[in-house]
Protein backbone atom coordinates (compact mmCIF):
# COMPACT_ATOMS: atom_id res chain seq x y z
CA UNK A 1 0.00 0.00 0.00
CA UNK A 2 2.91 2.32 0.58
CA UNK A 3 4.47 1.41 -2.06
CA UNK A 4 1.85 2.36 -4.45
CA UNK A 5 1.41 5.82 -3.14
CA UNK A 6 5.08 6.45 -3.26
CA UNK A 7 4.84 5.26 -7.02
CA UNK A 8 1.69 7.77 -7.59
CA UNK A 9 3.79 10.75 -6.26
CA UNK A 10 7.43 9.76 -8.02
CA UNK A 11 5.43 9.19 -11.55
CA UNK A 12 3.31 12.98 -11.09
CA UNK A 13 6.92 14.61 -9.54
CA UNK A 14 9.01 13.01 -12.52
CA UNK A 15 5.84 13.97 -15.33
CA UNK A 16 6.10 17.62 -13.81
CA UNK A 17 9.95 17.45 -14.23
CA UNK A 18 10.10 16.41 -17.95
CA UNK A 19 7.19 19.18 -18.79
CA UNK A 20 9.58 22.10 -17.67
CA UNK A 21 12.64 21.00 -18.96
CA UNK A 22 11.00 20.49 -22.04
CA UNK A 23 9.56 24.29 -22.10
CA UNK A 24 12.89 25.49 -20.75
CA UNK A 25 14.86 28.54 -23.13
CA UNK A 26 16.68 27.14 -25.72
CA UNK A 27 19.97 25.70 -24.80
CA UNK A 28 23.07 27.70 -25.57
CA UNK A 29 21.65 31.21 -25.46
CA UNK A 30 21.75 32.83 -21.87
CA UNK A 31 18.94 36.04 -21.49
CA UNK A 32 21.02 37.74 -18.10
CA UNK A 33 25.14 37.90 -18.85
CA UNK A 34 25.84 41.27 -17.53
CA UNK A 35 28.28 40.27 -14.69
CA UNK A 36 29.45 37.97 -16.12
CA UNK A 37 30.51 40.37 -19.13
CA UNK A 38 31.89 42.78 -16.33
CA UNK A 39 34.19 39.64 -15.07
CA UNK A 40 35.48 38.73 -18.70
CA UNK A 41 36.40 42.54 -19.09
CA UNK A 42 37.80 43.36 -16.10
CA UNK A 43 39.52 40.52 -14.72
CA UNK A 44 42.96 40.85 -16.37
CA UNK A 45 43.08 44.58 -15.46
CA UNK A 46 42.30 44.19 -11.80
CA UNK A 47 43.40 40.59 -10.66
CA UNK A 48 46.28 39.97 -12.86
CA UNK A 49 45.33 36.47 -13.82
CA UNK A 50 44.97 35.08 -16.93
CA UNK A 51 42.58 32.09 -15.91
CA UNK A 52 38.79 34.22 -15.59
CA UNK A 53 37.65 31.02 -13.34
CA UNK A 54 40.44 31.35 -10.84
CA UNK A 55 40.46 35.38 -10.66
CA UNK A 56 36.44 34.96 -9.32
CA UNK A 57 36.90 31.20 -6.93
CA UNK A 58 40.23 33.27 -5.13
CA UNK A 59 39.59 37.53 -5.58
CA UNK A 60 35.72 38.19 -6.36
CA UNK A 61 34.15 35.35 -4.43
CA UNK A 62 36.82 34.63 -1.40
CA UNK A 63 33.93 33.98 0.80
CA UNK A 64 32.54 31.16 -1.01
CA UNK A 65 35.96 29.30 -0.97
CA UNK A 66 36.37 30.53 2.69
CA UNK A 67 33.38 28.57 3.71
CA UNK A 68 33.99 25.61 1.44
CA UNK A 69 37.44 25.22 3.41
CA UNK A 70 35.43 25.70 6.46
CA UNK A 71 32.98 22.59 5.32
CA UNK A 72 35.92 20.15 4.34
CA UNK A 73 37.73 20.45 7.48
CA UNK A 74 34.67 19.85 9.48
CA UNK A 75 34.35 16.96 7.49
CA UNK A 76 37.60 15.79 8.28
CA UNK A 77 36.80 16.46 12.05
CA UNK A 78 33.98 14.45 12.12
CA UNK A 79 35.29 11.04 10.23
CA UNK A 80 38.36 11.34 12.75
CA UNK A 81 35.76 11.95 15.72
CA UNK A 82 33.57 8.61 14.73
CA UNK A 83 36.62 6.63 14.01
CA UNK A 84 38.42 7.74 17.26
CA UNK A 85 38.38 4.27 19.23
CA UNK A 86 40.03 2.08 16.43
CA UNK A 87 43.91 1.36 16.76
CA UNK A 88 45.89 1.12 14.02
CA UNK B 1 19.37 19.06 -33.92
CA UNK B 2 20.24 18.53 -30.32
CA UNK B 3 17.62 20.80 -28.58
CA UNK B 4 16.82 20.74 -25.36
CA UNK B 5 18.69 17.26 -24.93
CA UNK B 6 20.66 17.81 -21.66
CA UNK B 7 18.17 19.36 -19.63
CA UNK B 8 16.35 16.18 -20.50
CA UNK B 9 19.25 14.08 -19.19
CA UNK B 10 19.54 16.20 -16.15
CA UNK B 11 15.95 15.26 -14.96
CA UNK B 12 16.76 11.85 -16.08
CA UNK B 13 19.93 11.99 -13.55
CA UNK B 14 17.51 13.70 -11.21
CA UNK B 15 14.45 11.28 -10.99
CA UNK B 16 16.61 8.18 -11.07
CA UNK B 17 18.03 9.79 -7.98
CA UNK B 18 14.89 10.21 -6.28
CA UNK B 19 13.63 6.61 -7.15
CA UNK B 20 16.81 5.38 -5.68
CA UNK B 21 16.02 7.31 -2.21
CA UNK B 22 12.53 6.21 -2.30
CA UNK B 23 12.28 2.99 -3.09
CA UNK B 24 15.95 0.90 -2.10
CA UNK B 25 16.67 -0.29 1.59
CA UNK B 26 20.37 -0.92 1.54
CA UNK B 27 22.25 2.09 2.91
CA UNK B 28 25.21 2.14 0.38
CA UNK B 29 22.50 2.20 -2.23
CA UNK B 30 21.08 5.15 -1.07
CA UNK B 31 24.03 6.73 -0.94
CA UNK B 32 24.41 6.15 -4.80
CA UNK B 33 21.36 7.65 -5.05
CA UNK B 34 23.12 11.08 -3.16
CA UNK B 35 25.72 10.38 -5.86
CA UNK B 36 23.57 10.27 -9.05
CA UNK B 37 21.54 13.76 -7.44
CA UNK B 38 24.96 15.17 -6.83
CA UNK B 39 26.24 14.86 -10.72
CA UNK B 40 22.71 16.59 -12.10
CA UNK B 41 22.78 19.26 -10.51
CA UNK B 42 26.52 19.78 -11.48
CA UNK B 43 25.58 18.83 -15.29
CA UNK B 44 22.46 21.71 -14.12
CA UNK B 45 24.75 24.43 -13.20
CA UNK B 46 26.94 23.92 -16.11
CA UNK B 47 24.28 23.98 -19.14
CA UNK B 48 22.80 27.15 -17.92
CA UNK B 49 26.17 28.68 -18.93
CA UNK B 50 27.12 27.84 -21.77
CA UNK B 51 27.02 30.00 -24.90
CA UNK B 52 26.57 28.49 -28.85
CA UNK B 53 30.05 29.21 -30.23
CA UNK B 54 32.40 30.34 -27.64
CA UNK B 55 35.63 29.54 -26.28
CA UNK B 56 36.68 28.38 -22.62
CA UNK B 57 37.44 31.80 -20.63
CA UNK B 58 41.15 31.23 -20.46
CA UNK B 59 43.26 33.51 -22.23
CA UNK B 60 46.24 31.83 -22.47
CA UNK B 61 47.16 30.79 -26.36
CA UNK B 62 43.36 31.38 -27.15
CA UNK B 63 42.10 31.83 -30.55
CA UNK B 64 41.24 35.86 -30.84
CA UNK B 65 37.52 37.47 -31.53
CA UNK B 66 35.14 35.28 -29.94
CA UNK B 67 32.50 35.49 -27.49
CA UNK B 68 33.44 33.71 -23.86
CA UNK B 69 31.48 31.32 -21.87
CA UNK B 70 29.92 32.37 -18.89
CA UNK B 71 32.80 31.85 -15.87
CA UNK B 72 30.73 32.21 -12.72
CA UNK B 73 28.53 28.74 -12.88
CA UNK B 74 31.67 27.08 -13.38
CA UNK B 75 33.19 28.95 -10.32
CA UNK B 76 30.52 27.90 -8.14
CA UNK B 77 30.37 24.37 -9.45
CA UNK B 78 34.14 23.43 -8.50
CA UNK B 79 32.94 24.46 -5.19
CA UNK B 80 29.88 22.28 -4.97
CA UNK B 81 31.89 19.12 -6.19
CA UNK B 82 34.62 19.39 -3.22
CA UNK B 83 31.55 19.53 -0.88
CA UNK B 84 30.04 16.66 -2.60
CA UNK B 85 33.04 14.03 -1.85
CA UNK B 86 33.44 15.16 1.56
CA UNK B 87 29.37 14.47 2.42
CA UNK B 88 29.57 11.57 0.81
CA UNK B 89 32.79 10.40 2.65
CA UNK B 90 30.90 11.71 6.38
CA UNK B 91 27.75 9.55 5.24
CA UNK B 92 29.46 6.81 4.45
CA UNK B 93 31.53 6.22 7.55
CA UNK B 94 28.38 6.61 9.61
CA UNK B 95 27.16 3.93 7.59
CA UNK B 96 29.91 1.92 8.06
CA UNK B 97 29.36 2.43 12.21
CA UNK B 98 25.82 1.25 11.86
CA UNK B 99 27.21 -1.72 10.42
CA UNK B 100 29.14 -1.98 13.57
CA UNK B 101 26.59 -1.28 16.00
CA UNK B 102 23.64 -3.25 14.49
CA UNK B 103 24.85 -5.80 12.19
CA UNK B 104 22.97 -5.06 9.31
CA UNK B 105 22.59 -2.11 6.40
CA UNK B 106 18.84 -3.01 5.71
CA UNK B 107 16.72 0.33 6.93
CA UNK B 108 13.75 -1.79 8.19
CA UNK B 109 16.14 -3.78 10.38
CA UNK B 110 17.58 -1.15 11.61
CA UNK B 111 14.90 0.72 12.96
CA UNK B 112 13.35 -2.84 14.33
CA UNK B 113 16.30 -3.32 16.45
CA UNK B 114 16.01 -0.27 18.68
CA UNK B 115 17.45 -0.08 21.56
CA UNK C 1 42.44 -4.50 3.49
CA UNK C 2 45.27 -7.28 2.11
CA UNK C 3 48.13 -6.23 -0.06
CA UNK C 4 47.52 -6.69 -3.55
CA UNK C 5 49.84 -8.76 -6.02
CA UNK C 6 53.39 -7.76 -7.15
CA UNK C 7 52.73 -6.32 -10.75
CA UNK C 8 49.93 -3.98 -8.79
CA UNK C 9 52.85 -3.05 -6.57
CA UNK C 10 56.15 -2.31 -9.12
CA UNK C 11 53.24 -0.77 -11.21
CA UNK C 12 52.63 1.63 -8.32
CA UNK C 13 56.31 2.17 -7.65
CA UNK C 14 56.89 3.22 -10.85
CA UNK C 15 53.78 5.78 -11.87
CA UNK C 16 53.04 7.37 -8.17
CA UNK C 17 55.80 9.97 -8.19
CA UNK C 18 54.61 11.45 -11.50
CA UNK C 19 50.84 11.40 -10.18
CA UNK C 20 52.25 13.73 -7.75
CA UNK C 21 54.47 15.51 -9.73
CA UNK C 22 51.46 16.35 -12.09
CA UNK C 23 49.16 17.58 -9.41
CA UNK C 24 51.59 20.10 -7.86
CA UNK C 25 52.40 21.24 -11.41
CA UNK C 26 47.82 22.17 -11.82
CA UNK C 27 48.76 23.92 -8.84
CA UNK C 28 51.68 26.26 -9.54
CA UNK C 29 50.13 27.19 -12.87
CA UNK C 30 46.48 27.76 -11.72
CA UNK C 31 47.00 31.04 -12.80
CA UNK C 32 47.51 30.94 -16.49
CA UNK C 33 46.19 27.46 -17.65
CA UNK C 34 43.05 25.17 -16.40
CA UNK C 35 43.59 23.76 -12.46
CA UNK C 36 44.05 25.29 -9.45
CA UNK C 37 44.00 24.51 -5.93
CA UNK C 38 41.32 22.24 -5.86
CA UNK C 39 42.09 20.08 -8.88
CA UNK C 40 45.79 19.55 -8.07
CA UNK C 41 44.73 18.93 -4.49
CA UNK C 42 42.72 16.19 -5.89
CA UNK C 43 45.30 14.73 -8.13
CA UNK C 44 47.68 14.58 -5.55
CA UNK C 45 45.34 13.00 -3.48
CA UNK C 46 44.64 10.05 -5.46
CA UNK C 47 48.46 8.97 -5.55
CA UNK C 48 48.07 8.45 -1.73
CA UNK C 49 45.07 6.37 -1.96
CA UNK C 50 46.81 4.43 -4.98
CA UNK C 51 49.44 3.61 -2.43
CA UNK C 52 47.08 2.70 0.30
CA UNK C 53 45.22 0.54 -2.14
CA UNK C 54 47.70 -1.39 -3.31
CA UNK C 55 49.73 -1.96 -0.31
CA UNK C 56 47.14 -2.74 2.08
CA UNK C 57 46.72 -0.36 5.37
CA UNK C 58 48.49 -2.13 7.46
CA UNK C 59 51.47 -2.33 5.77
CA UNK C 60 50.98 1.66 4.70
CA UNK C 61 50.91 2.89 8.04
CA UNK C 62 54.77 2.60 8.56
CA UNK C 63 55.51 5.54 5.47
CA UNK C 64 52.14 7.28 5.64
CA UNK C 65 51.44 8.92 8.98
CA UNK C 66 48.17 10.61 9.79
CA UNK C 67 49.55 13.26 12.15
CA UNK C 68 51.70 14.44 9.77
CA UNK C 69 48.78 14.83 7.35
CA UNK C 70 46.58 16.63 9.73
CA UNK C 71 49.23 18.92 10.95
CA UNK C 72 49.56 20.00 7.13
CA UNK C 73 45.99 20.55 6.72
CA UNK C 74 45.64 22.97 9.72
CA UNK C 75 48.95 24.78 7.92
CA UNK C 76 46.90 25.65 5.08
CA UNK C 77 43.65 26.03 6.61
CA UNK C 78 45.44 28.79 8.55
CA UNK C 79 47.47 30.02 5.73
CA UNK C 80 44.39 30.62 3.93
CA UNK C 81 42.62 32.72 6.73
CA UNK C 82 45.64 35.00 7.19
CA UNK C 83 45.95 35.57 3.64
CA UNK C 84 42.27 36.66 3.28
CA UNK C 85 42.86 39.19 6.47
CA UNK C 86 46.27 40.77 4.94
CA UNK C 87 44.59 42.86 2.85
CA UNK C 88 42.41 44.08 5.60
CA UNK C 89 42.87 47.90 4.80
CA UNK C 90 40.84 48.07 1.93
CA UNK C 91 38.39 45.43 2.30
CA UNK C 92 38.13 41.29 3.25
CA UNK C 93 40.33 39.29 0.55
CA UNK C 94 41.60 42.21 -1.22
CA UNK C 95 44.32 41.70 -3.84
CA UNK C 96 46.85 43.69 -2.21
CA UNK C 97 50.49 42.41 -4.07
CA UNK C 98 48.68 42.57 -7.84
CA UNK C 99 50.14 45.36 -9.94
CA UNK C 100 52.15 46.44 -6.97
CA UNK C 101 55.93 45.12 -8.51
CA UNK C 102 57.02 42.89 -5.67
CA UNK C 103 56.24 38.90 -5.68
CA UNK C 104 54.22 37.87 -8.17
CA UNK C 105 52.96 41.69 -8.98
CA UNK C 106 54.01 42.28 -13.04
CA UNK C 107 51.01 43.86 -14.75
CA UNK C 108 49.40 41.44 -17.14
CA UNK C 109 49.17 41.74 -20.62
CA UNK C 110 45.72 42.63 -21.87
CA UNK C 111 43.90 40.65 -24.07
CA UNK C 112 45.34 36.88 -25.62
CA UNK C 113 48.89 36.83 -24.55
CA UNK C 114 51.37 33.58 -24.08
CA UNK C 115 50.97 33.90 -20.26
CA UNK C 116 53.31 35.06 -17.49
CA UNK C 117 54.45 33.25 -14.07
CA UNK C 118 55.00 36.10 -12.45
CA UNK C 119 51.57 37.85 -12.34
CA UNK C 120 48.21 37.48 -10.51
CA UNK C 121 49.14 39.02 -7.11
CA UNK C 122 47.66 37.00 -4.13
CA UNK C 123 45.84 34.55 -6.06
CA UNK C 124 48.81 31.54 -6.45
CA UNK C 125 49.85 31.87 -2.90
CA UNK C 126 45.90 31.32 -1.93
CA UNK C 127 46.24 27.91 -4.66
CA UNK C 128 48.95 26.97 -2.99
CA UNK C 129 47.34 27.20 0.47
CA UNK C 130 44.00 25.77 -0.50
CA UNK C 131 45.92 23.06 -2.65
CA UNK C 132 47.98 21.66 0.41
CA UNK C 133 44.41 21.93 2.47
CA UNK C 134 42.82 19.54 -0.07
CA UNK C 135 45.45 17.32 -0.59
CA UNK C 136 45.88 17.04 3.47
CA UNK C 137 42.08 16.58 4.16
CA UNK C 138 41.92 13.69 1.30
CA UNK C 139 44.69 11.88 2.80
CA UNK C 140 43.67 12.04 6.14
CA UNK C 141 39.98 10.42 5.27
CA UNK C 142 41.25 7.41 2.91
CA UNK C 143 43.66 7.12 5.86
CA UNK C 144 40.61 6.80 8.43
CA UNK C 145 38.51 5.05 6.29
CA UNK C 146 40.63 2.38 5.34
CA UNK C 147 41.79 1.87 9.47
CA UNK C 148 37.87 1.97 10.13
CA UNK C 149 37.16 -0.96 7.37
CA UNK C 150 39.51 -3.18 9.34
CA UNK C 151 37.69 -2.62 12.64
CA UNK C 152 34.11 -2.51 11.62
CA UNK C 153 33.93 -5.72 9.53
CA UNK C 154 33.24 -9.22 11.00
CA UNK C 155 35.52 -11.49 12.39
CA UNK C 156 36.52 -14.19 10.46
CA UNK C 157 35.87 -17.42 12.31
CA UNK C 158 39.99 -18.88 12.64
CA UNK D 1 32.14 20.18 -38.75
CA UNK D 2 29.87 21.09 -35.95
CA UNK D 3 27.81 17.97 -36.89
CA UNK D 4 30.53 15.97 -35.92
CA UNK D 5 30.75 17.81 -32.47
CA UNK D 6 26.97 17.35 -31.85
CA UNK D 7 26.78 13.41 -32.74
CA UNK D 8 29.84 12.86 -30.40
CA UNK D 9 27.87 15.05 -27.48
CA UNK D 10 24.46 13.10 -28.30
CA UNK D 11 26.19 9.71 -27.66
CA UNK D 12 27.62 11.13 -24.69
CA UNK D 13 25.10 12.19 -23.17
CA UNK D 14 22.70 8.76 -24.22
CA UNK D 15 25.78 6.76 -23.09
CA UNK D 16 25.79 8.58 -19.44
CA UNK D 17 22.08 7.85 -18.88
CA UNK D 18 22.37 4.35 -19.75
CA UNK D 19 25.32 3.95 -17.26
CA UNK D 20 23.52 5.79 -14.79
CA UNK D 21 20.50 3.79 -15.22
CA UNK D 22 23.06 -0.11 -14.87
CA UNK D 23 24.26 1.51 -11.59
CA UNK D 24 20.68 1.90 -9.75
CA UNK D 25 19.29 -1.66 -11.13
CA UNK D 26 22.39 -3.92 -10.37
CA UNK D 27 21.65 -5.98 -7.78
CA UNK D 28 25.19 -6.59 -5.92
CA UNK D 29 26.52 -3.48 -5.29
CA UNK D 30 30.30 -3.79 -6.23
CA UNK D 31 29.17 -3.89 -10.24
CA UNK D 32 26.98 -0.81 -9.58
CA UNK D 33 29.89 0.93 -8.18
CA UNK D 34 31.59 0.37 -11.23
CA UNK D 35 28.75 1.91 -13.31
CA UNK D 36 28.70 5.02 -11.15
CA UNK D 37 32.29 5.34 -12.31
CA UNK D 38 31.80 5.37 -15.40
CA UNK D 39 29.03 7.51 -15.30
CA UNK D 40 30.59 10.10 -13.57
CA UNK D 41 34.06 9.51 -16.57
CA UNK D 42 31.24 10.49 -19.10
CA UNK D 43 30.29 12.81 -17.37
CA UNK D 44 33.98 14.24 -16.93
CA UNK D 45 34.20 14.52 -21.04
CA UNK D 46 30.72 16.47 -21.26
CA UNK D 47 32.29 18.74 -19.15
CA UNK D 48 35.36 19.19 -21.29
CA UNK D 49 32.51 19.47 -24.96
CA UNK D 50 30.58 22.20 -22.84
CA UNK D 51 34.25 24.17 -22.50
CA UNK D 52 34.82 23.98 -18.72
CA UNK D 53 38.34 22.42 -18.29
CA UNK D 54 38.68 23.23 -15.18
CA UNK D 55 35.39 21.33 -13.88
CA UNK D 56 36.39 18.93 -15.96
CA UNK D 57 39.86 17.63 -14.36
CA UNK D 58 38.03 18.29 -11.16
CA UNK D 59 34.86 16.12 -11.89
CA UNK D 60 37.38 13.34 -13.33
CA UNK D 61 40.23 13.69 -10.43
CA UNK D 62 37.15 13.46 -7.79
CA UNK D 63 34.30 11.66 -9.16
CA UNK D 64 36.17 8.79 -10.84
CA UNK D 65 39.18 8.52 -8.83
CA UNK D 66 38.50 9.21 -5.03
CA UNK D 67 34.82 8.20 -5.04
CA UNK D 68 35.40 4.82 -6.49
CA UNK D 69 38.23 4.04 -3.35
CA UNK D 70 36.05 5.46 -0.86
CA UNK D 71 33.09 3.14 -1.67
CA UNK D 72 35.07 0.51 -2.21
CA UNK D 73 36.26 0.41 1.66
CA UNK D 74 33.21 0.88 3.03
CA UNK D 75 31.90 -2.23 0.91
CA UNK D 76 35.24 -4.07 2.68
CA UNK D 77 33.93 -3.11 6.09
CA UNK D 78 30.32 -3.92 5.29
CA UNK D 79 30.29 -7.53 4.55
Amino acid sequence: MKKIIFGIAFIIFFSFLIVSAVNMRTFGEPIISEMDDYFIENAQSETGANNVVTSIVFDYRGFDTLGEATVLFTAVVGIVALFRGVKR
Amino acid sequence: MIGNLPYVAVVIFIGLGIYTLMFKKNLIKIAIGIVLIENGVNLFLITLGYRKGAIAPIYTQAPSGQAMVLPTPQALTLTSIVIGIATTALILSIAMMIYKHYGTLDTDEVRRLRG
Amino acid sequence: MKEMSRIVKTVTNFVYGFIIIFGLYIIAHGHLTPGGGFQGGAVAGSAFALLLVSYGSLNSNKFLKKDIFSLFENFGLVLFIVLGFSGLGITFFYNFLANSGSWFGNAAFIGINPGDMNTGGVIPLMNIAVGLEVLSAFGVIVLTMASGAEFTKKKEKS
Amino acid sequence: MSSFVEIIHISTLVMMIIASFLAVVFRKLLPSIIALSVASLLLSLEFYLLHAPDVAIAEAAIGAGLTMAIFIFAIRGTR
